[in-house]
């Protein structure tokens, strides 16, 4: 499902509407086919204006067999269109689904249009000259549902085909059944008069430019490597594979050309030192995880933050605590990124608003990284890392260069000597006359020797946190979407970004004096933050957490922040953060 | 990078290996003599000291990078060879040393030793055992013996000690070696064995920790008996020891190492096992690395020297036969990605 | 503790040491086939269920706690053996099983494995070894084959593999012991043996994943070629293999083993080794574990199974000892501690 | 030098004066002797009041050697006592020390009463009948000046011979060596004419009842000895040496007979990870560490979390970030303690106030873990648990009991069902008919299974904060010290108790209208501070910190409180709190 999932995404975009998708699969490799576990599910929202959600609820579900209706039915709008492969539909499958009677004799799908297509024995009939084996032939249904959806959509098959080329094109056989199963079910929506609407979405508008379709965690790897490249040094990765960060080191290991080296360690700690390693010498040094990797990173990142060397940690939040749920979306490590290390251990801290926005975050992390010489933490979640979108590539040229200075006079040389940005040189090993040592105990200002007095400690935590504060100076100031001042100013953070917005933007247009701000600078947040947040009556704060960003607004502004919370694994739904911007609006609390 | 380097024009001598750094160890530490060696060995082998790194763990023992005059880190408790590994792979020119104990290497950083070992990355790692947990003021370690009591064992340890060199072999290392703090030339001969292996070298070596576990290899360092409870190993000579050198090692019966007497029931040289480092298999490496004082004496000396894949190498490699295969890498290109389209 | 316990009534059936949870691994997982040679254990065995538990890391091997009506624990990544640890240590009358991966045994958790192994204490450790991350899709494992293309090494992987009953014959593991996924009857056999071992017992089991890794182990599984591929331990028995063994296993040259065929060169059952899993010294253990397909047949069952003091009983024992030396304890006087004044 | 130091408190103690200790000593095992860096000191207060905090300035100095001189100088107060060993004052001892000329000669003495001692000299010739070899003679000076200091405030021998007899009774000649030298030096205050003054000290006014001296962290480990023992139970105490943590472990190892179980484990995640299995076994599980352990235990205390086992984490608090300063005191770890893991992963805090408030907060630890089956983490910190003082020892029949419950009846158990405390049932493997499984992945409600589903996590997770948030039904509520309501309220927890106490003192005895509010409940938060904080009009909080309880304050409850931060790996003195006090309460900021 995932893989019709994507073709269509593709599909999407190159006829330019605008989309945001929302995979969602099981924990398991292969969850048994047919139980509701089992179930793989992948929605995609598309509109000709600019689109910030995969969808609250879906107009059209096609469902492949009884587990599958079970559990999507609920998403489908009233009156949507929902597409059964009534071959599916058998005794046993409806057993194992949990249903009593079959569900498509029944009241249950009065109100929705439904189409009972012979999907299976249509496919098998379809494909009966490319000669496979029974089994093989009944596979390519998911493209027969494509086709259909494709021709439902008017979307063009070119690119499935194209790719159908590169993924089989050494197995010619299953190449052409996909083909004659895309065919059909495309066809079949042709001919049939099944279907009472077709549906035509017009190219979105929006800014001029080259795009692209991209997932998040494509674009996280982008932006690192583009970083780098914009130094003119090389990448360095160092991960440990979990779900839902290991795309990043997936990607990255394909750019060897590009003299990116990944590394692929015994564990989350020793990927957290080999980048600390890297830093050291020289190069420009990344490490990705989730949360429990996270955990494990902590003690290091502190030594990271004491050595005082430019590296880029990405969590792809996932639902937690523990083990959690590895494959849902989450927004619950903000304290962990921002307080959750041993002593006074500060260090800045960006969040991706969404797929294409990955990049231009990773991008910044790695431009503030080598200024203030700090590690610095990228958050994003599963629900970006894995969701795509158009995105509109940015010209090389237009990327701002990353100044790198490696280059210090040996004789006035000191390791922790301090620049305009509260720096400390960025001096590599094998520099003829630098020689020094550096480590996790207290150092002592200028020399970088070992320290135990007690003022030069206080001076070096208030250095330290002084220099990340100095961050401040660097980012641009917070931005508004509405009014700069009113009843209501609604603060997210992250992947709820298109959906907030959305909320708001709902509101608005009914004359809501509701105001959204976005934040992608966690810490040190922007200059002017206090300022907007003490210029509305009211402030909510939606997170997919009990109120993390809340809790840090209201200590550090001691405004009134109240918060909304969802912790189900997955984004908010457009219409329930509207209702609670409405009901507060009325007065509600 | 953008290190560029000189050759140094004068050769150095130990002392210009030294930091200006205070040392703090303990009067009497084994820890200097290794440290003093360590200079003597830069310095015979010309190294230059702005190329050389030295990355530690935590412990009394990983102070050493402080005392040295090149570049160091000391990291964070058992981390040091995960470190080193990043620094190696992003940096082929330098050379690394990484300085662990007992406690540093095989307690809280067994795990990361196990990977460097088996990947065949190109540094030195010198684990000083003292069989104790120095710098935390005397706890039982992995190498300390059964019974031993310690302030954390008041009444005897109850875990089997572990070997460094029996885990390093099992773990695929390529060069594997023991000597001794008090023996300063095998300790120097060792070194620089070790300096000269592409991938990754193990070096253990006993080193006498006066404060806490005082005397532990009093065997091995007393000079009136300690030709009785080493064997030196020598690359294709035949394992003689004993104040007299009329001892030997043999295979015995059931593949078991035996002792025997020179001349005693017709024993000849020729009945000796023969070492050979180069083996392929580390079959007589490892059965080497078990023999224990007091039941047989202790081999110091090279274990183990093969050659091997190795890591960075390998990865240098792939980058540059993709490069070869798909020319000059273009960012934009890789932006694009598959499949684009134009909005005007 | 408060848990008191009857022996089961009733022998159980194999699938009466099943639990109700839906399994969810692969269709055609080797898996499936481990479990239910578990379970047939358990029965054969005798088990009591309620005084089992199995506990696990993280990986699609460690979701067998759930399909084991037994008491369970399904820990994070790599650290089942030092949880079971714990539990082990407080209380002593359970059986307890850890289940792990190659990724979650030796990648992530391989420290913990090496201080269970060296401290011997008393729990099975079953190690799905499938050459391959299975649960996160697919990436490069420590046991994987140099020059593997995952999706984590799409050009070849550059890291050495890791030779799982090597490692635990290096950390002192007390039992050691190798077996099939797809050879139930060895496999069965091999997992009583574990169960039977008082102290540590570590059990590879070559398990194929077929999504990820299909075929990894065919030449030990495949019908057809199996007899020459894999060579049998028995205990006290020369090693003989092959489909019409005719092939042997001797000590050669160098201490290096040797495939000879009987008969040829006047090679006969006289000449080759004999397997002494007893041998206090691991040598030999060590040896066999090395011997690597194709240049070898590799070895399936014991390697090794020695007494040894355990961890868990010493440390009874020394309760035992101070409370009989001390008498019982007084909480009031330990608070008051060695000087108290009185103010009125 | 720590070793006369404990000496000279035992006697104090003994003769019923209250007293507070600051040893302080060097990094390094044996730091070279007479280097700045090897200057071991040990500070002591003692008086016949109440007394809080060592001191912020000491009236006698004792200087062994010029180091120790050059080190502590600046700590004596003017017209204080200055005891030098002269004989320690050789050309090489003071250029080693950094001292360009004799400073025994020079102004910089000057208004101090400065007393030279030959001590070296004096010892050896007092010892030279035990027939000890000359450099253990020498070493005797230490007792030499135990003696003296013995005379001068009036200490009683008695307990320092028997110590000496128990320590030395193998080697009888360096037991008498030093009584010899103990003795000389009292000896030589007694007859000498060189003290003006002889200090008496009366005994402390105190609540009656049997004390002894006590460390912090021998504090500890009786409390969850105790704990253990007033359930009927066995402590398991599993832990990775680290400083100042390990003392824990040394102290609790020797009690094997109370069949406390000690495990030094490989590491700190190893020692959590027994520390968890422990516990689901049914002991009464407990870990300790530092900062840089607590970091790596991250991870597994998540998994604690999510098993809902009871067990109790104790973080004594070092200097930090990373390596740090790992011999000073700091109170940097409450972040990490309160908000430093990954996903929603709340447990209760406490933070002990002193070295005997170590044992209730440790007993009361474990109270929290069994009857709301959790982890609980327990701060304390460098200073209070190397730092000593008299101890009213509880008795034990009136500590009271903890119930545990292991036995549930087969036929209703469910793993995750709740009682009236929102605990889950503590159900032991072994017992007949309770086998279940448990895990890091989310579990359903009740039957404990693992669950994706989404109301249902985002039902697990409300209720495992609300479960934590309902221990505040079980702790007291809090209490101040001065008016309910006035000027200025300081809050401070931990171990800056005695200091802020006094200060606030200080400052009320003056007439300044302040309160003190100290906490040691520190998550959850007791339900009447808010009502507390907001019937002031400041709020001043003190911390070893750049401001950490400030933040939450600040957050959750929406008062301006304001920090006053120090972080020099050293506790606050009186002065500089009653001085910042006094600012405010003058109306500065
Ligand atoms: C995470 C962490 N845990 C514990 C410690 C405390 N610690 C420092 S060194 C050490 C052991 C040192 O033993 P070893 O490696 O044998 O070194 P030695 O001092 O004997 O040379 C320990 C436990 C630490 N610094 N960090
Ligand atoms: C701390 C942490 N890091 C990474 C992961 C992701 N992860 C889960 S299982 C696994 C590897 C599984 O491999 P293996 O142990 O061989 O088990 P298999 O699935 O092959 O049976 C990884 C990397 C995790 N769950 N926790
Ligand atoms: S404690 Fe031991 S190892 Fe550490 S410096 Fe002193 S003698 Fe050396
Ligand atoms: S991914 Fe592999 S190991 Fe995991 S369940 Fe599927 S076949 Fe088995
Ligand atoms: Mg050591
Ligand atoms: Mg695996």
């Amino acid at each position: 499902m995932q893989l019709v999932g994507t073709q269509f995404t593709d599909a999407t975009a190159i006829v330019g509407n605008d989309l945001v998708t929302l995979p969602d699969y099981p924990a398991e490799i292969r969850a048994p086919a047919g139980s509701l576990a089992g179930v793989s599910g992948f929605q995609i929202n598309f509109a000709s204006t600019e689109v910030y959600t995969p969808g609250d609820t879906v107009q059209t579900l096609v469902a492949m067999n009884p587990a599958a209706l079970k559990v999507n039915l609920a998403d489908l709008d009233h009156g949507g269109h929902l597409i059964l492969n009534i071959d599916a539909f058998t005794p046993t499958a409806l057993k194992h689904a949990g249903y009593e009677a079959d569900p498509t004799d029944d009241q249950e799908l009065q109100g929705y249009h439904v189409h009972k297509v012979p999907m299976t024995k249509l496919t098998i009939e379809a494909v009966k000259d490319a000669g496979l084996k029974p089994k093989e032939a009944e596979r390519c249904k998911n493209f027969f549902a494509l086709g259909l959806a494709f021709w439902l959509y008017d979307r063009p098959l070119d690119a499935t085909l194209k790719w159908l080329d590169q993924k089989f094109g050494a197995r010619p056989q299953i190449r052409q059944a996909n083909e004659l199963a895309l065919r059909a079910g495309f066809n079949y929506g042709n001919t049939t008069e099944m279907f009472q609407v077709h549906y035509r979405v017009r190219p979105a508008r929006v800014p001029p430019g080259t795009y692209r379709k991209i997932r998040g965690n494509d674009a996280t790897s982008l932006g690192l490597m583009a970083a780098a490249w914009q130094a003119g040094q090389k990448l360095f990765y160092a991960s440990y594979p979990i779900t839902p960060a290991s795309d990043i080191l997936h990607e990255l290991v394909k750019h060897k050309n590009f003299g990116v080296k990944v590394f692929q360690a015994e564990d989350e700690i020793a990927a957290m030192c080999a980048a600390i390693g890297a830093a050291y010498g020289g190069a420009f040094a990344a490490t990705g995880t989730s949360g429990p990797g996270m955990a494990l990173k902590g003690e290091a990142i502190g030594l990271a933050v004491m050595l005082e060397l430019p590296m880029v940690i990405v969590n792809v939040q996932r639902g937690g605590p523990s083990t959690g749920l590895p494959t849902k979306t989450e927004q619950a490590d903000l304290f962990q990124a921002v307080l959750g290390r041993n002593g006074e251990c500060p260090l800045p801290v960006l969040a991706a608003s969404s797929p294409g926005d990955c990049f231009a975050t990773a991008f910044e992390a790695f431009q503030i990284a080598v200024r203030y010489m700090t590690p610095v933490v990228v958050l994003t979640d599963g629900y970006v890392a894995n969701g795509s979108e158009p995105w509109r590539v940015p010209r090389i040229e237009d990327l701002p260069r990353i100044a790198v200075n490696h280059e210090f006079p040996p004789e006035t040389f000191q390791p922790y000597a301090r620049d305009e940005n509260l720096a400390r040189p960025w001096a590599l090993p094998g520099t003829p006359g630098l020689a020094h040592r550096i480590g996790g105990l207290e150092k002592e200002h200028i020399t970088g020797k070992v320290s135990y007095d007690p003022a030069n400690h206080d001076f070096m935590v208030r250095l330290r946190d002084a220099k990340v504060a100095k961050v401040a100076d660097m980012i641009p100031e917070q931005t508004l979407i509405g009014d700069e001042s009113g009843d209501l100013l609604v603060v997210s953070w992250g992947g709820t970004y298109g959906t907030i917005r959305s909320a708001v933007e709902r509101v608005r247009d009914k004359g809501g004096s509701v105001s959204h701000c976005h934040l992608r600078h966690m810490h040190p947040m922007p200059r002017n933050l206090g300022k907007i947040l003490k210029s509305f009556r009211k402030i909510l704060v939606p997170e997919l957490n009990l109120g993390q960003l809340c809790l840090l607004l209201r200590g550090r502004y001691l405004v009134d922040a109240i918060g909304f919370n969802k912790v189900q694994g997955k984004p908010f739904a457009v219409a329930e953060v509207a209702a609670r911007i409405d009901q507060i609006l009325n007065g509600g609390d | 990078m953008a290190a560029t380097t000189s050759a140094p024009t004068v050769s150095l001598q130990p002392k210009d290996y030294g930091s200006s750094q205070e040392i703090r160890w303990c009067p009497g530490c084994g820890n200097y003599s290794i440290l003093t060696q360590l200079k003597k060995v830069c310095s015979n082998l010309g190294k230059d000291p702005d190329k050389l790194v030295f990355v530690s763990g935590i412990g009394c023992s990983s102070r050493l990078p402080y005392y040295m005059g090149t570049y160091g880190v000391h990291s964070i408790h058992g981390r040091a060879p995960a470190l080193a590994t990043g620094l190696r792979l992003a940096r082929p020119d330098l050379e690394i040393w990484v300085i662990t104990g007992d406690g540093d290497g095989l307690s809280i950083g067994g795990n990361h030793l196990l990977h460097a070992f088996r990947r065949n990355l190109n540094i030195k790692i010198i684990m000083f055992n003292n069989r104790i947990y120095g710098l935390t003021k005397g706890q039982v370690s992995p190498t300390s013996e059964m019974n031993k009591k310690t302030i954390s064992t008041p009444y005897g340890s109850i875990g089997a000690m572990i070997n460094p060199c029996s885990v390093a072999i099992g773990c695929e290392a390529t060069f594997v070696a023991r000597t001794v703090d008090m023996i300063p030339a095998h300790l120097q001969k060792t070194l620089e064995r070790a300096a000269a292996h592409r991938g990754v070298a193990f070096v253990e070596v006993y080193q006498n920790c006066n404060i806490f576990n005082d005397g532990a290899f009093k065997y091995s360092t007393d000079r009136e008996i300690r030709e009785d409870h080493v064997v030196e190993l020598e690359h294709g000579k035949a394992l003689i020891f004993g104040k007299d050198q009329t001892k030997g090692l043999r295979i015995g019966r059931n593949y078991c190492p035996e002792v025997v007497t020179l001349g005693e029931n017709g024993m000849s040289i020729y009945d000796l096992l023969i070492h050979d480092e180069r083996a392929s298999s580390p079959a007589l490496a490892f059965l080497l690395s078990r023999l224990r004082h007091p039941d047989y004496p202790e081999p110091i000396g090279v274990f183990r020297a093969v050659k091997s894949p190795i890591y960075n190498d390998l990865i240098e490699e792939q980058i540059r036969r993709l490069t070869q295969e798909r020319g000059a890498p273009d960012m934009q290109k890789l932006m694009y990605g598959p499949e684009t389209w134009e909005v005007n």
